[in-house]
């Protein structure tokens, strides 16, 4: 039991620490979000860093990194508030294809993935389906050795400017069924495909995609489809939860370094014991937070049962976290929280879209709940 | 005791309902509903339809050209108003600076200034905060100084609502800086088409531009708007906020958006099934509803004790700190039914007629927008920790 | 819509005040404690007052006075703790009573209830039902005219003491079934009845109570034994929930004093605030808590369903504020708080057993779930 | 970074439980199991047990006695006791005053005190709060006059654990009126069969007696009992403080009394079918579980910097507060699903083996009274207000 950072865990934090405080400031941030939210260059820059590559397997031009180099780097961006897709590509599809890609799928994509070139997002949000992953609607069928997908995605990563989308898509069953779901790999480019771009509510970027008889190659088959959405799914919240806890990091210190300047009544309101009383809440849930993150990406490489449970733990703490830190930073900060031009708003914005995203509280404290073991704990 | 309403009350809800509902103007209740953005002109076309009725200013007495109601008549209105998906009467005038010109201001200010704010013709703006003033009020900045029959003003104003709007504008200035900050302060009326007066906008986390800067570069003011006395603004200022007790609360549009609530709840889909029969999301539906009939309750034992000229009950605090909490959550609630739904934003989305796209539905284009903004709920009009010092200072008599 | 008490209603609830302060004090209920929890003396007094026929129809011998009344004075038993079944006796039988009984049961019992002489409780609870009221395992059959009752129920109010009790008992259906249950009258006295006396938490007594072939008589047949049980518990809620307000009221007022009393680093502890924060949060509470049981009594005329929401409505209230005024006292008096010689502790223990009564928080949530309408509000 | 402990640790784990299981009596453990009512005989029974094996000083360096553990060692001593039903080590002697004389006692201090601590045979209570000094523990007023070679010793302590059953008590007194009240406290080791102690009970309001006052008339105290220095008691008992930094959390006990709330669950029925299919109560347990693990995971992360002898993470305070908040929840979570059965008080249904008829069944007997007491942990220990300002106080800087 060991949560020390390696040095080279540390020195890639300290990379990326660097990068995003010297590059990535409030201004360019601003920036990117006026022209749409997302940057090439600083996706470039990322590359030079080395980060594309990070989870890419060694043979295919990455560095095969585990987990808690992801979570070094998401705390980091986190705490910038990046808006840049790098967990969707570079941690999550990247885990997708590196686990379920043919030697063929892999060579094509995962070198381009490491060195920058290639943007390859999971679409899997349905409409109907909310948070239940195995409510799959779109539908693939096989014809002449070619599969062909039909149906529409939502809120897509970066979709109108993505390379390639990683989709399940029903071969068989109803559409609740968790039997016959099969994972595709289908290229932007390919016939039928249609995009929609739009901001998010944090300003990142994201699409529809729709799909009509559009070609795709089949990633994982029926009997793992759903296996490979859920792998992939907890990857992206392992990832969110470093996320928040880096963004949760910075905007706490931005409240607290507020509260002792700001005066009221002829003193700096963070003398008034209410409001200390509720920086120690921040504080708790903010470490309660971080202790989760941890056992999230600590737990990744857990049998499926095992880990489906522990990040769903993870997220209703963070969700919780998110929410009560967000929430009260604004609150503390008066009416400069809710302006546009002061940082503290989009932090708040960020952790929101967080808490949204790959299942809310509600729904992961239900998944705790059907889970439920007769023992319990960290070890359980 | 008697929970039921007395069956003139009832004839005079069934009296505002069949007038509300025939008057308001249906594309404007169409953008309340769906809380699409409102323009100047959906508020002001509103404002001057109850202005003509005599009900813009429906809290005034009779001397003055208002109809007159009880505390329980004047709820029923503002009930009728929500619930027919009216928007807010945009308080500045009608409900803010008219009871003060009323209390305080002379017989020419009363001809002068009353029938524009009733007609709904002439758009308040308030002057209270400053960049430095928040919760501390009393410290602000802003001076006039007395110069023959005019004061000269400099000085800024800051989380000015509409201000973009604004014809005139009631402000709190400091007239005199020798005593106890509450002591030099005076109320005044200033033409916000004065030279030297610039507005600013301040965009909103949401991205809306609801509230602005004004700044006062030497700008004149006569001497005749000023309202009272030189330097006892203050108290002016603490009968306003006095003035206003139960609509604080605004129970009624929670009524109203728990019904949204519900609608979105029933639309959405979890797995293929009406989000509103997840026992878990349905639960937190259940606990908002049993909130707001408190709150309800609550307002009801004011309302009635007002009405029946009692001592009014001290719960003004409760009510403005709940109240804010409910709207938090409601609009929470709304924006977690859609989930990733609601993570779009799209700025003409939430525009009446829209001819794009929606992501997800309609409904689910404002709800992230509106959740953000109503954060300022638990800031303005003091802030709930300033209402917990109220609260605490009652109970404990120090 | 009027919430003012009608002069005959201050002065009820002057008597019952006066009674309470000078004749009920923490000493004298302190003993009455250490005798068991029910006091003859006191239920004769209270009798004298004129209490026990508040709500018995007139024509036996009560004032046939509605809710408020009934409101009024469980607000000020509430205030001063006090220990013996009003509730239970006068107004949850004695409605149950005066609504199903023929009028030889009604001149049987209900002049003696009136009097002081008769105690009839209700007794609901089974083991297995938690607060599921169609959930009855006692059985009923009939032979030769005669109806007998067998099975057993739990934490009767003085159940080692009554002269009778109302039993729901299932004639027909599965346990669980809302149909076949029938509501009967079994004297204590009577074939088969074992009853064994114990304390509950909050010192006031109640016994478990067992039937073995005992004979009954048949107050609400099957058609109406459910609803007949149903309408007595509403009751028993409406009165609880001024019970609680009542107690809640003193309590706040106790640690109010408290507070401004009690000084540490030389100041009353009054004046962090922090602490006034909570008491903010509590006087919230308690003034909720105050609407929801004036809403409860005044609904308590209306149609069963909505009825049965209103009530629910308002225990979801109750509970949430007796738990937080509870523990919140106890937390703000700081050790004194957990002893059994100071007062506050034994409000706590009053009201948490309240809390637990006739369903608790989450019950009534699920409940106040169940009957949900598109509509909402005191009037919906 | 590795959650999992390493194999030596695991094999100290395996050495430990299989020790713990073959020596705690079972009549001990079924009583901690169901919460029944524990007696001196049984907390030193274990306490000798454990000496024996020379683990009572569980936590005690090699130099003095003890095992020589690190943290992570005694982190896992501490879970398995506590999952195998072992009751909690009473503190006072060997956690509490053991380190204080170590670290500030002179040598003969060292052979005269340690051995009994270690051994379990001495029973030693806490003199700390006193009746005017709650979260104000330096305003104490228990005076302690030098006299020769003697204190003299007079004044009320109050809130003293078990000292109904104590030998010895370590209590901080005041020697010196004249500067700050921290600066004039001294640290006295006192035995209780001087004479002038007298010991009165405080019934608390689940009716036990757990706790007591402890009355001080001219006691005698020989100089030589005295650690450290005069003056400096305050020092040490920060010491103490500090010493003691995760298993305030007691989570192990947490995760213990998580599987009988799950037992408790399966065993009540609501509407005849287990309480735990419930969903809205399954979610609660769920919520209380999700808090168990988080707090598990930060004292994890406690155990690990203290073991790797880097700078502790300073979370002793935030421990506190969770761990306290989360031992009221199940408890309160207990009484909840028993419900109605929670309700009956049989004072002598809490003792093992008691042969009369259980209100519902045995596991409901002690819940009310279990929640009752609980409400001690956010009071004592430094009350969580006061944790709060601590966490304040480290956050803000000032």
């Amino acid at each position: 039991m060991d949560f020390d950072f390696s040095d080279d865990q540390e020195q890639l934090r300290d990379a990326v620490k660097k990068w995003v405080s010297k590059a990535y400031d409030f201004e360019r941030r601003r920036n990117i979000v006026k022209s749409g939210g997302f940057s090439r260059d600083a996706w470039g820059e990322m590359a030079e860093l080395g980060l594309m590559g990070l989870a890419v397997p060694e043979a295919h031009g990455g560095m095969g990194f585990g987990p808690v180099e992801a979570m070094v780097v998401m705390e980091e961006l986190g705490r910038g508030i990046v808006l840049e897709p790098y967990a969707a590509v570079s941690l999550v599809a990247t885990s997708g294809l590196a686990a379920y890609g043919s030697a063929e799928v892999q060579s094509a994509w995962l070198p381009r993935i490491a060195e920058g070139s290639a943007l390859v997002v999971l679409a899997h949000q349905e409409r109907e389906a909310r948070h239940v992953l195995r409510h799959v609607k779109t539908r693939a069928t096989e014809s002449k050795g070619q599969w062909r997908v039909n149906g529409a995605k939502s809120v897509v990563p970066v979709g109108d400017q993505a390379d390639a989308f990683l989709v399940p898509a029903r071969v068989s069953g109803a559409d609740d069924e968790a039997q016959g779901i099969a994972l595709f790999l289908v290229e932007r480019g390919a016939a039928g495909v249609a995009t929609r771009g739009y901001a998010l509510q944090d300003g990142s970027r994201a699409a529809e995609v729709s799909f009509s008889d559009s070609p795709a190659t089949l990633l994982a088959g029926p009997a793992d489809g759903l296996k490979a959405l859920e792998a992939m799914v907890d990857v992206a919240i392992a990832a969110q939860c470093a996320q928040a806890v880096g963004a949760m990091d910075q905007l706490f210190a931005i409240t607290v370094d507020y509260l002792n300047t700001r005066k009221q009544f002829g003193v700096p309101i963070g003398t008034f014991q209410a409001l200390r009383h509720r920086v120690a809440d921040m504080k708790m849930q903010l470490e309660l937070a971080r202790s989760m993150s941890y056992y999230a990406t600590l737990k990744l490489g857990e049998p499926h049962e095992l880990r489906r449970r522990a990040i769903s733990q993870a997220k209703v703490q963070l969700g919780q976290s998110m929410r009560y830190v967000g929430q009260q930073s604004i609150q503390l900060h008066g009416g400069i929280g809710v302006t546009d031009e002061y940082i503290a708003g989009h932090y708040f914005k960020h952790l929101t879209c967080l808490e949204l995203s790959f299942g809310d509280t509600l729904h992961h404290l239900g998944e705790v709940s059907e889970r439920m073991q007769d023992t319990a704990g960290v070890f359980a | 005791m008697d929970l039921n309403f007395t069956a003139e009350e009832l004839a005079f809800r069934d009296e505002v309902r069949t007038w509300v509902r025939a008057h308001l103007p249906q594309d404007i209740a169409h953008k309340v509903h769906n809380d699409l953005r409102l323009t100047k002109d959906d508020l002001q076309r509103w404002a001057r339809i109850l202005g003509k009725k005599g009900w813009h200013g429906y809290g005034w007495p009779k001397e003055f050209g208002g109809p007159g109601w009880n505390a329980v008549q004047k709820h029923l209105f503002e009930e009728e108003c929500a619930l027919a998906g009216a928007p807010r009467i945009v308080p500045f005038g009608p409900v803010m600076v008219a009871p003060v010109i009323m209390a305080f201001g002379t017989p020419e200010q009363h001809r002068r200034f009353l029938p524009g704010i009733m007609s709904g013709e002439v758009w308040w703006s308030q002057g209270y905060s400053e960049p430095g003033s928040g919760s501390d009020l009393a410290s602000l900045k802003t001076r006039a100084e007395r110069k023959g029959d005019k004061y000269i003003v400099n000085g800024q104003k800051t989380w000015t609502t509409l201000g973009q709007y604004g014809d005139w504008i009631f402000c709190l200035v400091r007239t005199d800086t020798s005593g106890k900050p509450q002591t030099g302060i005076s109320f005044l009326l200033i033409d916000m088409k004065s030279p030297g007066i610039t507005v600013r906008p301040i965009i909103t986390l949401d991205g809306e531009h609801e509230v602005n800067e004004v700044f006062f570069d030497n700008v004149e003011v006569p001497a005749e708007n000023l309202v009272g006395e030189e330097n006892k603004g203050w108290t002016y200022a603490k009968y306003l906020l006095a003035h206003e007790r139960t609509n604080i609360a605004d129970v009624n549009r929670a009524k109203r958006e728990l019904e949204r609530l519900k609608r979105i709840a029933k639309a959405e889909r979890s797995g293929g099934r009406p989000l509103i029969d997840d026992l878990r999301f349905r639960d937190q539906i259940a606990q908002l509803e049993v909130d707001i009939v408190a709150l309800e309750m609550m307002v009801l034992r004011v309302l009635s004790a007002e009405r029946g000229g009692k001592k009014a009950l001290d719960v003004a605090a409760l009510l403005k700190i709940r109240g804010s909490e409910i709207q938090q959550r409601y609009t929470e609630l709304m924006m977690l039914a859609a989930g990733p739904y609601a993570l779009p934003f799209i700025y003409e989305a939430m525009e009446a007629g829209w001819q794009g796209d929606y992501v997800g539905a309609m409904h689910c284009a404002p709800l992230a927008s509106t959740y953000f903004n109503m954060r300022k709920t638990t800031i303005y009009g003091g802030s709930n920790e300033v209402q917990r010092n109220i609260v605490a200072q009652m109970t404990l008599g120090v």
